[in-house]
């Protein structure tokens, strides 16, 4: 109809929803802050990389709208409009946390990472995760998801985190698109041909009604207006990224071998009633479990033979006083899509079980006595599967990056062993989180935001050329000396590989750990390190030069 | 004076062709199986033969059986469809079934037809605008057989078209009248019609299809495809022509230049406060589009050609604006519908594939002979006509005494097509076409002479105020955008026709382009329609909004 | 259901491509031509077992999509495709087919030593790259307009250095590209003109049937129901053009409800695209015949 | 991807910077900015090669009929010339708004 919100580009959503007269944009496209990673993959750059950021008053409040444009490339988040999602928060927490009430409102209309800029996204990402996290202890952060491209990928999981979300009907809100499930799981899982099947599953109508977005509006400029107003004045939060009782409690009735359609889940959904779930520490078994070697250094490290848990793909375990937690795969497992390791509903649920049991019974300690955790990384991805975002896994990956941050963020170290893959939203709620990330530097590692099939279908490419392209191009490539570049690991371990065993290896890796422990000692509790140290700061090989531009950007500009 | 002359031949032959299928006819109803015995047996080689291939409704059924007869029994038939809209429409010029064609439209088989005219396939007698197809029924085309299609036909044998009436009863009466012979498939065979459209007494032979006639929804435009250029374009042709000239009744051609006109009258339109004063009165088929506008009370009456799938109770419940009958539905007629876009239309606006450099217009290209749709005759200013209205007057020329009015005929379009190819080109494909296909004439679907308006994305081209085709071109060229044609545009002369009013860019005309959005449509998709009309419009499955 | 299934030609193949091909065939194709088939891109730089592979990963698809009741109503191939294509529509046996294919092979392999090719023009129309042929085309510098695998898309067919002349004037008269293609043999044009008579010798007694639907010819783009227009095009394509453009022009005169791609690649994504639209499309390169059966099956059931 | 640049004699200073459109399929974004210089310089990045003399001819036109002088930004993804028109045209009538 006539004043449509969905209508409008980033820019003009911004406009429209605040106060006339009251705007001011920071980072605008005059201020020639492109993505510095386009032109060289021969891709045309937009002069705001597809985000706006704008002050201004809603209703007479300070408001801070962040609106990512749909039509520049899907939405995707690279390394600039990531940094300016995340330094707009940032500023926006500092100003609350001094006592200045200003509202953050995130317009969601996005796939995800971009694809061009893969590690950077996908690194991006998980530091909006942290401010979104963080903030909603001060304001509630506000998420529109209008359509057309709803939100996908790992802003899905963002969507996930956010205090309270209003969309319209021509919106869509899952993890894996449809065409990434039809090339991971096949055609019979899901034909991405199949609109109407798409709709049902991942429209806002079946989504509101199974708590994944609060309130869907008429596409309406005003409905939009006054449906946010209403949730800043009630403080509405609807705590989505802590259901993990509610659907463990499902999980358990369902029967993951039987097909599930629409209206079996509806019901379902109806008559779960929510009883809490703790995970044990693992034991040591007489069998050994499904090899991986996430699973591998999991064991040497806590020192458990043939760990078993009572959710196979989860193990966590204590010891050196620290809690380690790994994921791992189960070759028989009762889910068949993370039967290699994937993250998918219940492991994500599960570690935010273990995680946030972790910080209730540290909650009274001060934060040097806050038990450390380890998060072993092997995830080769999160699970692609139908009842996987039927269900909507991307709640469950929210939950795990959730418990991470909130374990940081109330002083807990927290660092990253990367011995595996780290691949896309499995990473972001499995990793992505830590303080530290600290890698083997074995070339057997995968690390990136989507698979090599997905990524080579997704952008028309062949696989070749794919592997061609990426090879030189660390914000796209899957080895872990290239990510090195990107400035994100606090540490590359020499000399260890995945599947190594030895004493040797052992003690090299416990010493990387205490090491990286060490340098967290009076180290700021957020996920800065990233792009302060000094490959991310002065690397040639790409570093975070442009965030760090970004940053003092907004500095200056706020 | 030697032996009586026998005046009723075509009565005894028909008579006894019939009298010859008897066995497998009970009253005037065959049995479905027996369609093709009864083609074979009523059809003699070389007869005339009318196939109800209309804009929408196809007779499917009997299309069908026609391509599977013996082509020894028939053969060298002469078709007359005004749609050639069906696979097996060409198939029964390969199989020898049938040789020549006299058509007006045969877009969705435009490739094949020139191809089979350029092999020696098809012989072509003409391709016609609608109303000389129709006329010539009554003059040299007279058929032998025709063959139609029904909605219902009651025990009696009466005819239920309704809503898709479009040109059966023109096809019916020409046979019906000079004994052709007069075969109907039907939907379905009931005891009551809701009302009859065709009396039994017209009728020979009902064969009851095998499967429901097909019919295409030709006139539904998702709003969601309309573009920021489209409705630049609309707000001027508002602005610059049916304010201008104070139109009063018009037919849009279909596309989505005037889908955006439709649904920018509420909303743009209603800006400039002409609501109440222009385009009350209109012939066009009951396109979704127009909803908004008939909502918002613009509209006082449609005429309709023919019927568009989804939107029979929205115009049930519409009957002060739609032609609807005692039962209920809508009846149309395109016979009629031609007839009123000739002679009591002030403007078409329609829109093309090519316009050439003195401002021809084809949409035949290479390889496509597509022909054409109502757009000649509603596209053409009958000089007969008399009757006089502001718009038609606002044409007439100041310096000749005896000079008369102009029905507005205005073309919209981008000047590069989808395709990316330039639509304003030196020389239509026309031409060429011509040649190949060794045409009479070249296949213009609206010439220069009776073109009145020009509308691009660059302004309009104001044609009937040029004084000589010189001006005309140059006209033309100032709004051609960087086509060949535009590329020859001189600056110093552009002013000049601005300042003279032959050509407006949109700030002559009080357009601001920065309101060409998107938001300004009355509707942005599918579902936007079916909430204006509260529900009763009913899209097609292949329409439904995906957003 | 009203398919439409395409056969490309060279140009996709890679080493492996046979791999999932049903293993009694292949081994009854082998012995039938006494070849091996060594499937690796060393052995693909011979023609004989570049398209005898082709054809052989393709009439095994069709094998498979038949096995799984379903059957085309169009088909089109694209140079070498066309004999995939008579095969699938019931007009040609499966030895014949590899014999004649691995004739052809070997006849190609003969005609043309070296400094012949072709080459590729983009964003001109056919008129105006004719008219540029017209310029450089002679009997010493013979070239040709040759391929029409789209509207804007134009192959030319000569020799090499003539082909060069081309391209530079294509360029200077605005084509968004022109360039050579590695293709060592100037096919599709009247310098094949020896190998189709060749080839059509070698045909002579086998035996076609009537296609079993519509048979879409390279060398007129026409839509066909006989034997002797499909004979014409399995033999002589080589000499003539590919009107591809027209054929799947003609093919959409016959509303197609869904189009089968088979492999090798899948080359035809942007004009299948134009002609199209969002029709609904299966590539066997990208799934198992299961899975295209799956989705065909769906979409006749209209359940979507 | 190209990257094209045109100068061009223009008459019509501007004095605010102004920015249109989005680079999304089939669109572009232009930004003028205000120039010291005594022509108006454009550095273009479209996605679809080989149209270099087709912007040409579509500046050519814009800047007979609106000569302003500027720095200009294009990023093209594959607009029409007429809708290349419409954002050029666009900007000059949101700088005359401003005025």
């Amino acid at each position: 109809m006539s004043n449509s919100f969905v209508e409008l580009h980033a820019r003009q959503r911004a406009e429209a929803l605040l106060d006339a007269g009251s705007t001011r944009e920071l980072i605008g496209p005059f201020d020639n802050m492109i993505s510095p990673h386009l032109e060289p993959q021969n891709i045309v750059p937009e002069a705001d990389d597809g985000i706006v950021v704008m002050k201004g008053q809603l209703n007479q409040k300070d408001t801070v709208i962040i609106a990512i444009e749909g039509a520049f490339q899907g939405g995707g988040i690279g390394e600039v409009s990531g940094a300016k999602i995340v330094s707009a928060l940032e500023h926006v927490l500092a100003d609350n946390k001094a006592g200045h009430k200003e509202y953050p409102i995130i317009i969601l209309d996005t796939g995800g990472v971009r694809l061009q800029e893969a590690n950077y996204g996908l690194l991006s990402i998980s530091e909006i995760h942290n401010m979104v996290i963080a903030l909603k202890q001060y304001v509630p952060v506000i998420g529109l998801v209008p359509g057309r491209v709803g939100s996908f990928g790992g802003m899905s999981i963002t969507n996930a985190l956010l205090s309270y979300v209003i969309g319209t009907d021509k919106a869509r809100i899952g993890l894996n698109g449809p065409e990434v499930i039809e090339q991971e799981a096949g055609v019979k899982e899901w034909d991405s041909s199949d609109k109407n099947l798409i709709w049902n599953t991942l429209g806002t109508k079946q989504r509101q009604a199974t708590g994944i977005i609060d309130e869907v509006v008429d596409d309406d400029v005003n409905a939009f207006r006054t449906a946010i107003t209403a949730a800043i004045d009630e403080n509405k939060d609807s705590h989505r990224d802590q259901r993990g009782d509610f659907y463990l409690s499902l999980l358990d009735q369902l029967d993951p071998s039987q097909p599930l359609d629409i209206a079996g889940y509806d019901q379902l959904f109806k008559q779960v009633v929510a009883k809490p779930h703790h995970l044990a520490p693992a034991t040591s078994g007489s069998q050994p479990g499904t090899k991986s070697r996430g699973r591998n250094w999991f064991e040497l490290l806590t020192g458990i033979k043939n760990a078993q848990s009572d959710v196979p793909t989860v193990l966590h375990a204590q010891a050196d006083g620290r809690e380690y937690v790994a994921i791992v795969p189960a070759e028989d497992n009762r889910f068949p899509r993370v039967r290699h390791g994937e993250v998918g509903l219940q492991e994500g649920y599960t570690v935010a079980s273990v995680i946030n049991d972790l910080i209730a019974a540290d909650a009274d300690k001060p934060a040097a006595e806050k038990t450390p955790i380890v998060i072993v990384v092997d995830v080769p991805s999160q699970a692609y599967g139908y009842k996987e975002e039927l269900i909507g896994i991307h709640m469950s990956l929210a939950s795990a990056a959730s418990a991470y941050a909130r374990a940081r963020q109330a002083g807990h170290k927290v660092v990253s062993f990367i011995p595996g893959d780290a691949v896309s939203g499995g990473f972001l709620a499995q990793g992505l989180q830590s303080n530290r990330l600290v890698a083997l530097d074995d070339l057997d590692i995968t690390i990136q935001a989507m698979s090599k099939a997905s990524s080579a279908r997704i952008t028309q490419r062949t696989i070749a050329e794919l592997e061609e392209a990426t090879k030189h191009v660390p914000a796209m490539a899957y080895d872990i000396e290239n990510y090195q570049k990107l400035g994100s690991l606090y540490n590359l371990i020499k000399g260890v590989k995945g599947y190594d065993s030895d004493d040797q290896a052992v003690a090299t890796v416990k010493a990387a750990l205490d090491d990286a422990f060490k340098s967290l000692e009076d180290a700021p509790a957020d996920l800065s390190f990233r792009y302060t140290n000094d490959i991310a700061v002065n690397g040639e090989g790409g570093g975070r030069k442009a965030t760090n531009k970004v940053r003092a950007l907004m500095d200056q500009q706020w | 004076m030697s032996e009586e002359r026998d005046w009723a031949t075509h009565r005894e032959a028909k008579a006894n062709k019939l009298s010859a299928m008897s066995s497998m006819i009970d009253g005037k109803f065959a049995k479905t199986s027996d369609a093709k015995a009864i083609l074979e047996g009523l059809i003699a080689p070389g007869d005339k033969v009318v196939l109800e291939g209309d804009n929408q409704k196809q007779a499917t059924f009997l299309s069908k059986t026609l391509a599977s007869v013996d082509p020894a029994k028939v053969h060298d038939l002469h078709m007359i469809m005004s749609s050639i809209s069906r696979p097996e429409h060409l198939d029964i010029f390969e199989d020898g079934i049938a040789s020549k064609m006299d058509f007006s439209f045969a877009g969705p088989q435009s490739t094949r037809v020139s191809q089979m005219i350029a092999d020696g396939t098809l012989k072509v007698g003409d391709i016609h605008t609608y109303l000389e197809l129709y006329a010539r029924l009554y003059i040299d085309l007279i058929p032998n057989v025709v063959l139609v299609a029904a909605d219902k036909v009651d025990r009696d044998g009466n005819l239920y078209t309704g809503y898709n009436t479009e040109e059966t009863p023109v096809i019916v009466e020409s046979a019906a009248f000079h004994d052709g012979i007069v075969i109907v498939q039907a939907n379905e065979v009931v005891d009551k019609l809701p009302r009859v459209d065709i009396p039994a007494d017209w009728v020979d032979v009902i064969i009851p299809a095998d499967e429901p006639y097909q019919l295409e929804p030709l006139f539904t435009r998702d709003p969601q495809n309309i573009t920021e250029l489209q409705i630049l374009m609309a707000m001027m042709a508002i602005r610059g022509i049916y304010e201008k000239h104070n139109v009063q009744s018009v037919n849009h051609g279909v596309g989505f230049n005037t889908a955006a006109i439709e649904l920018l009258l509420p909303t743009y339109g209603e800006q400039l406060g002409l609501k109440g004063k222009i385009v009350p009165n209109w012939e066009v088929n009951p396109t979704p589009t127009l909803i908004p506008a008939i909502e918002s009370g613009w509209v006082q009456s449609i005429h309709s050609f023919g019927g568009e799938v989804g939107m029979e109770k929205y115009i049930a419940a519409r009957p002060d604006v739609f032609f609807v009958g005692k039962d209920g539905t809508m009846r149309s007629n395109r016979a009629f519908g031609q007839m009123a876009g000739q002679y009591a239309l002030d403007m078409f606006v329609g829109s093309t594939l090519q316009i050439d450099q003195y401002g021809n217009s084809s949409t035949v290209t290479n390889g496509r002979l597509s022909g054409f749709g109502g757009a000649p005759n509603m596209g053409s200013n009958p000089t007969g006509r008399r009757h006089s209205t502001p718009a038609w007057q606002s044409l007439r020329p100041d310096n000749d005494p005896l000079g008369k009015g102009q029905k507005l005929v205005v073309q919209m379009v981008e000047t590069f097509g989808s395709n990316k190819r330039p639509v304003f080109v030196d020389s239509l494909d026309a031409v060429e076409v011509r040649k190949e296909a060794k045409l009479q004439n070249v296949p213009i679907m609206i010439y220069s002479e009776d073109t009145t308006h020009i509308v691009t994305e660059e302004g309009i081209a104001y044609l009937y105020k040029t004084s000589s085709m010189a001006e005309r071109q140059a006209a033309i060229e100032a709004i051609a955008g960087v086509t060949p044609v535009g590329l020859r545009s001189d600056p110093a002369v552009v002013k000049d026709l601005r300042a003279r009013g032959i050509v407006a860019f949109p700030e002559d005309l009080g357009v601001n382009r920065n309101q060409a959005t998107r938001s300004l449509l009355a509707a942005q998709n599918m579902e936007d329609l079916v909430k204006w009309s509260k529900g009763l419009y009913n899209p097609p499955a292949k329409f439904r909004s995906w957003s | 259901m009203n398919s439409l299934w395409i056969f490309p030609g060279q140009g996709g193949q890679t080493a492996g491509m046979l791999q999932n091909v049903d293993k009694a065939l292949r081994s009854h194709v082998e012995e039938l031509l006494g070849l091996k088939l060594l499937d690796t891109d060393e052995a693909y730089q011979d023609s004989v077992q570049l398209q005898v592979g082709i054809e052989l990963l393709q009439v095994a698809q069709v094998n498979a999509m038949q096995a799984a009741g379903l059957k085309p109503h169009l088909v089109a191939g694209h140079s070498l495709g066309v004999f995939a294509a008579a095969y699938a529509i019931g007009s040609l046996a499966q030895d014949d087919l590899f014999r004649v294919v691995k004739r052809r092979a070997e006849l190609m392999q003969g005609a043309y030593p070296q400094g012949y090719g072709m080459g590729v023009v983009v964003g001109l129309s056919r008129p105006e790259v004719e008219a540029l042929v017209a310029q450089v085309n002679s009997s010493e510098h013979p070239v040709y307009a040759s391929n029409q695998n789209a509207e804007d898309q134009t192959a030319l067919s000569g020799e090499l250095a003539a082909i060069d002349q081309v391209v530079t004037l294509a360029k200077a008269s605005g084509a968004v590209l022109a360039r050579r293609l590695k293709v060592p043999v100037p096919s599709h044009s009247p310098l094949m003109a020896k190998v189709g008579t060749q080839l059509a010798a070698a045909m002579a007694d086998v035996t076609l049937q009537k296609p079993a639907g519509i048979y879409l010819t390279n060398y007129s783009g026409r839509a066909v129901r006989q034997v002797a227009p499909v004979r014409e095009d399995l033999s002589n394509n080589l000499a003539h053009p590919v009107y591809f453009e027209a054929m799947m022009g003609v093919a959409h005169d016959y509303e197609p409800d869904s189009i089968v791609n088979f492999s090798p690649g899948r080359p035809f994504r942007k004009v299948l695209g134009q002609k199209f639209g969002d029709l609904h499309q299966v590539n066997l390169d990208q799934m198992s015949v299961s899975d295209a059966a799956f989705l065909l099956t769906k979409w006749e059931r209209g359940t979507y | 991807m190209e990257k094209l640049h045109f100068n061009y004699a223009a008459t019509q200073p501007i004095e605010h910077p102004i920015h249109i459109g989005v680079v999304a399929s089939g669109d572009l974004e232009v930004i003028m900015k205000p120039t010291d210089k005594k022509e108006s310089e454009l550095n273009i990045v479209t996605g679809s090669d080989g149209f270099k003399e087709v912007w040409q001819n579509v500046l050519n036109r814009f800047f007979d009929r609106y000569p302003l002088l500027a720095d200009f930004e294009i990023n093209d993804f594959g607009a029409t010339p007429g809708v290349v028109n419409l954002r050029l045209t666009q900007a000059m009538e949101a700088l005359k708004d401003e005025q």
